[in-house]
């Protein structure tokens, strides 16, 4: 009596109704699992018993690719992983090199960076909160999210020519100086952007349908968090105070004043809260940042050829998803010996079996929205 | 064309979808399909109702089985195996029994038509249709709650106590 | 042949309107689509359709022809002939609907003397639709979707049907003729029963599964539910089901709430200048399309732009008909029909307000909200309005009677909402939930 | 760059030969344990010494070097907020000791590197390849599995096209 038409797969238990647990594929196409996620859920009438994600549909060897490229030329790939926030991919990448090499950016170029992935972290946050507000079933953010997107996406534009997979850095620093009128722009925007933040919070914050699908929905304690290795907003949202912009300060953070957002309960509800909060921060710091950008060369003293000693690194930045990580293995060749890369979706998304737990269907596409992962960056 | 000979129309088709739905409801083998085939003579039985005037029981008999019980028939078939179904045989031994029953009953039908042949109280007069009162609604209220007060008062609780008894029933001991 | 000229003389102008109804129903459920989609891209910061005709106009027309001719997929282990009939069966019942709904005190099918029961009793067959769509499919989204579309309609409905008793009560009847007379002079019953309006305003929501109560068709979680494996004229009719039911629900609640055909203000004869409102607005809307023609990007959208203009143009004279002294009695069926679809169109905007505003709920959520808030208010509401009108009858006058009646009700909801404030409060622990309700 | 700071003390104290080999690459201490004791070595490392979070566990491949692959384990502290490298140098063929039930991160970070390199974790859950799919030949990011390389046979097979290149 286990395997019928409706669930099909033997070994399927009998529950008391004598209704058997179905298994549901959730993707690799699917509205909501944020590309090509493909979720095998085991379900009880609407209830999850059991999970298991299957990835690597986008799986295109990055690292494989990286070993065959020169470290300049492989610059460009990263930007295809977090492809909602390649500014943030290309900066890991190119500090983590410039330490390889022991070189170091000039400060102009870092003050540079620092803003422009601070906003690229605004454009990620705010395309996570528009599709994670579809997810739930409200339509409207999404729209005002991609309006804002818009003004940094221009920014962008201007910078370095593209919008989406911009390769806007260099190692060792930058290749093009600020536009005219950047300074004027990205202020003209964060000023507008302090408003529009509390635009958003109005329409979820305090919308009772928003609080009941999100508060105690994917709970996540800090001590699983860790021992999950969830990082960014994930880790941030269970209550853990860490951010590598504080902890280990890259680029040009220490010189600014931001607070790190964190939560309590650990639920979807406060990652939500945390994000919003990030915002804010991220906007404070860029608008700290444009303040002040010291004069001087973009580039530092890198060679034409860069040949990095023997040896290996690891760094990693606060990526908007979480601690974006290069280890890199130098074989002192012009071409990396080995390139491993920490995917923050990666490894926030393993925690996604044991949140979804006992949870209803519905709820499974508000967790999977509130990791906010990038399928590109899961399987690289 | 008459009304009455409209009516009249009316009453075989619906009728003749009743009996084939009946049939098409003990022969299909998808138990879907069995559904399906129950409310298509669950119709026409409404339809019939509506041929003899009783618009509120036409009403009520879609909402309450069509409307609320099929459906319930029906989430519970989706909710249970329907390979059973398909896999065990459509018609068992006790065919013999059964026909011997149907045949029993057949003839007491048969009877009491015969017997009651030309006495009026089986033959329904054409033209009967139209005499029903076009407030039928206000009627049937007032009898049901002047009339026949206790017996509905009744009938409520007994029907209380049958939901009752199935919360309590179906509630898992704690 | 004598006794077909009876039948049709008889029968000639329900005919006529059922016809009218079939033809004309797709192009408004297509038009009241375009008009959401324009909602949606207002309330969104953006345009919506602009492309096909002037401010997207064409559009409904367009997307038609296009799932007409889209290909027609059955999905191999489909149950072929329950997942052909299924949308029929929800479109049909949608249909059905109308012909006891009176737009207009000429423009009805069938004025029968269960016509509210009658709608309510039709249009609950549409859920069949959904069932054996979701069904037939052999999907598990379908399925799901199917489950939870009859567990939400099976609630809602019941809540539904309270808030309509409500309504009946104090019309005394059934018909919808008379529910409608029954409020003219007086007040309209949404003033007499805000809370059961409210009550039926949810419930229709629910029962026409449309955001926050759209879990049967959910996008981000079940694809689209039982529509999952539709596609092409098939989806199309799904589709036309859902929207048609969307008006005959808004249809209901405005003959039932909102005065029917009723003028605002029918009674004071001091405001009868609201009459020259029909004629004006169609006025209006032709002056500035005209205006407008001449700014089109390309001639063929300033035809259509200029030919909508003098539809609109003749709706206004055919509207400023009354004023004519041989045409007088064209009134109430022309206002009728007029001041009826406008308050339909307010009623559905409401809903596409609400569908661009909220979050969706969850199943267990949608159910609790059903069971423990719209049902027991629904019952507290009829039990009220009845109250209400024993004591009108006991000769109270109207203030304190209503005060009372929508009073108590009130604080029974209040004490409701209370009470799901604090199961809230303290959530079972998320491995315990599946023990307690399962 | 031999290493000799407290950490290491306190370990080879413990450990004794167990640590192999310490030293610093660009300020960053890294430490190669004996293959045998890595998971007695990783509670040590998370309960006494707080590196509570791995950061990242993946592979390198050396075909030259008689011990072919190095498994990487980043750990970070946050109470100390300082990182730490383990290695773990293994012969072809060599089996690691899983850290699934150290840090549970591991799970997948194992499973792709098994993926990756083909390296077995004894102990852990559920081995089984994590990007590729399944019935795939070949561990990519080998050395000696050249770019250009790809499981025709799958590719045909499930794709129903002569070459994915």
């Amino acid at each position: 009596m286990a395997d019928t038409r409706i669930s099909g797969f033997p070994g399927v238990e009998q529950t008391v109704l004598g209704a058997d647990e179905i298994i549901l594929n959730m993707g690799p196409q699917h509205p909501s699992t944020h590309g090509v996620l493909r979720v095998k859920l085991r379900l009880d009438g609407e209830r999850i018993v059991d999970s298991e994600c299957i990835i690597g549909y986008l799986h295109r060897g990055v690292e494989k690719i990286a070993e065959h490229r020169s470290y300049t030329q492989f610059a460009p790939y990263v930007d295809r992983m977090d492809y909602v926030a390649a500014v943030s991919n290309g900066l890991g990448y190119c500090e983590a090199v410039e330490k390889l090499l022991g070189a170091e950016a000039p400060m102009r170029a870092k003050v540079v960076r620092t803003i422009l992935t601070e906003l690229q972290r605004i454009s990620s946050h705010l395309l996570w909160l528009g599709t994670h507000a579809i997810d739930i079933g409200a339509l409207t953010p999404l729209f005002y999210c991609l309006r804002e997107r818009e003004e940094i996406l221009k920014i962008f534009e201007k910078y370095c020519g593209a919008r989406l997979t911009t390769h806007a850095f260099r190692i060792g620093g930058l290749q093009y100086d600020t536009y005219d009128g950047f300074e004027a722009e990205t202020k003209r925007f964060c000023l507008d952007f302090v408003h529009r933040v509390d635009e958003y919070e109005q329409l979820l914050t305090e919308n009772r349908i928003w609080i009941a699908r999100t508060k105690g929905v994917g709970v996540l304690s800090a001590a699983d968090a860790i021992d999950m290795g969830a990082t960014g907003p994930v880790l941030r949202g269970s209550g853990v105070k860490w951010d590598i912009r504080k902890a280990m300060p890259y680029a040009a953070y220490d010189k600014y004043d931001f607070e790190i957002p964190i939560g309590k309960n650990g639920d979807t509800y406060d990652r939500y809260l945390v994000r919003m909060e990030e915002m804010r921060q991220s906007n404070r710091i860029c608008l700290q940042a444009i303040e002040d950008i010291p004069a001087g060369p973009i580039m530092g003293k890198v060679g034409k050829v860069l040949k990095p000693p023997v040896g290996e690194v690891y760094h990693s930045i606060e990526a908007p998803k979480g601690e974006l990580g290069y280890y890199i293995v130098s074989d002192g060749t012009t071409q990396p010996y080995r390139v491993r890369i920490r995917p923050p979706s990666f490894i926030n998304l393993e925690a996604l079996d044991k949140m979804i737990k006992g949870h209803l269907v519905a709820d499974v596409v508000a967790i999977i929205g509130t990791l906010d992962i990038v399928l590109g960056e899961v399987d690289r | 064309m008459t009304p009455e000979q409209f009516s009249q129309i009316a009453f075989y088709f619906f009728a003749g979808l009743a009996v084939l739905g009946a049939i098409g409801t003990v022969t299909a083998r998808n138990v879907v399909h069995s559904a399906i085939f129950l409310i298509t003579s669950l119709l026409a039985t409404a339809g019939i109702f509506l041929t003899l005037g009783a618009q509120f029981v036409f009403a009520v008999q879609i909402i309450l089985y069509v409307g609320g019980i099929m459906v319930l028939f029906i989430f519970v078939i989706m909710l249970v195996n329907l390979d059973v179904a398909l896999h065990q045989l459509q018609f068992n031994r006790q065919r013999w029994v059964a026909g011997l029953l149907t045949l029993v009953l057949a003839s007491q039908l048969g009877f009491a038509i015969w017997f009651a042949r030309g006495e009026g109280s089986l033959d329904i007069p054409a033209g009967r249709t139209g005499t029903l009162s076009p407030q039928n609604v206000e009627q049937f209220g007032l009898a049901l709650f002047e009339k026949y007060a206790l017996p509905f008062e009744i009938a409520s609780v007994l029907l209380l106590v049958a939901l009752i008894g199935a919360v309590v029933m179906t509630k898992k001991r704690a | 042949m004598s006794a077909l000229l009876e039948f049709l003389k008889t029968y000639m102008w329900p005919l006529i309107f059922a016809l009218v109804i079939v033809g004309v129903l797709p192009l408004l459920a297509g038009y009241v689509v375009l008009m959401e989609r324009k909602v949606m891209a207002d309330m969104q910061a953006r345009l919506g359709p602009m492309r096909v005709g002037p401010h997207g106009l064409l559009q409904p027309i367009a997307d038609a022809l296009k799932l007409l001719i889209k290909e027609d997929i059955i999905p191999e282990n489909a149950d072929k002939l329950v997942f052909w009939f299924a949308p029929v069966i929800s479109v049909t019942a949608a249909m059905l609907a109308y012909s006891a709904l009176a737009i207009g005190p000429f423009f009805q099918i069938a004025e029968l003397n269960i016509g509210l029961l009658f709608i309510v009793a039709v249009s609950s067959m549409g859920i069949f639709g959904i069932i054996l769509g979701g069904w037939a499919s052999n999907s598990h989204y379908s399925l799901l979707g199917a489950l939870r579309s009859t567990a939400q309609m099976i609630s809602y409905e019941t809540a539904a049907g309270l808030a309509l008793v409500g309504g009946v009560l104090l019309a005394g009847t059934l018909s919808t003729q008379k529910i409608v007379l029954a409020q003219h002079g007086g007040t309209w019953f949404v003033f007499v029963a805000p809370i059961g309006f409210f009550l039926y305003l949810v419930a229709s929501i629910a029962e026409t599964n449309r955001a926050p109560f759209d879990l049967p068709e959910a996008e981000s979680e079940l694809v689209a539910g039982y529509m999952t494996e539709y596609s092409g004229f098939r989806w199309a009719v799904y589709f036309l089901a859902e929207y048609a039911n969307m008006i005959v629900v808004a249809s209901i609640a405005t003959t039932l709430f909102l005065g029917g055909w009723l003028r605002p203000f029918g009674s004071i004869a001091a405001l009868d200048f609201i009459d020259f409102f029909p004629p004006l607005s169609f006025l209006g809307v032709a002056g500035y399309c005209l205006y407008r023609t001449p700014k089109q990007p390309e001639p063929i959208q300033s035809i259509v732009m200029a030919l909508f203009g003098g539809l609109c143009f003749l709706l206004a004279t055919a509207m400023a008909l009354p004023f004519v002294p041989a045409f007088a009695a064209s009134k109430p069926g022309l206002h009728g029909a007029f001041w009826f679809l406008l308050k339909v169109s307010l009623y559905i905007y409401s809903f596409m307000w609400i569908r661009f505003t909220f979050p969706r709920f969850r199943f267990d959520q949608l159910m609790k909200l059903g069971w423990y808030f719209m049902i027991p208010l629904s019952i507290v509401n009829v039990l009220g309005l009845g109250l209400y009108k024993v004591l009108r009858q006991l000769q109270w006058s109207r203030w304190p009677a209503f005060l009372l009646t929508t009073g108590g009700t009130l604080l029974v909801a209040i004490w409701l909402v209370w009470l799901a404030q604090r199961k809230v409060a303290v959530p079972a622990p998320v491995g315990e939930m599946t023990e307690a309700e399962g | 760059m031999a290493l000799d700071n407290e950490l290491v003390r306190r370990c080879k104290a413990r450990f004794g030969d167990k640590i192999r080999e310490a030293w610093t690459d660009r300020k960053q201490a890294i430490l190669v344990v004996d293959r045998a004791s890595l998971a007695e070595i990783a509670v040590y490392c998370r309960d006494d010494e707080s590196f509570d979070y791995l950061v990242d566990l993946t592979a390198v491949d050396w075909p030259k070097r008689e011990q072919r692959f190095d498994v990487v384990l980043n750990l970070y502290s946050f109470k100390k907020n300082e990182r730490l490298r383990l290695k773990v140098f293994l012969r072809e063929g060599e089996n690691c000791p899983s850290v699934t039930g150290v840090w549970g991160t591991a799970n997948w970070l194992e499973r792709e590197a098994f993926d990756m390199f083909g390296i077995i974790f004894e102990g852990h859950p559920n081995l089984k390849r994590i990007l590729m799919p399944d019935e795939w030949q070949g561990h990519p990011l080998r050395k000696d599995y050249d770019i250009l390389t790809q499981d025709t046979a799958w590719v045909r097979e499930n794709l129903g096209i002569e070459s994915g290149q």
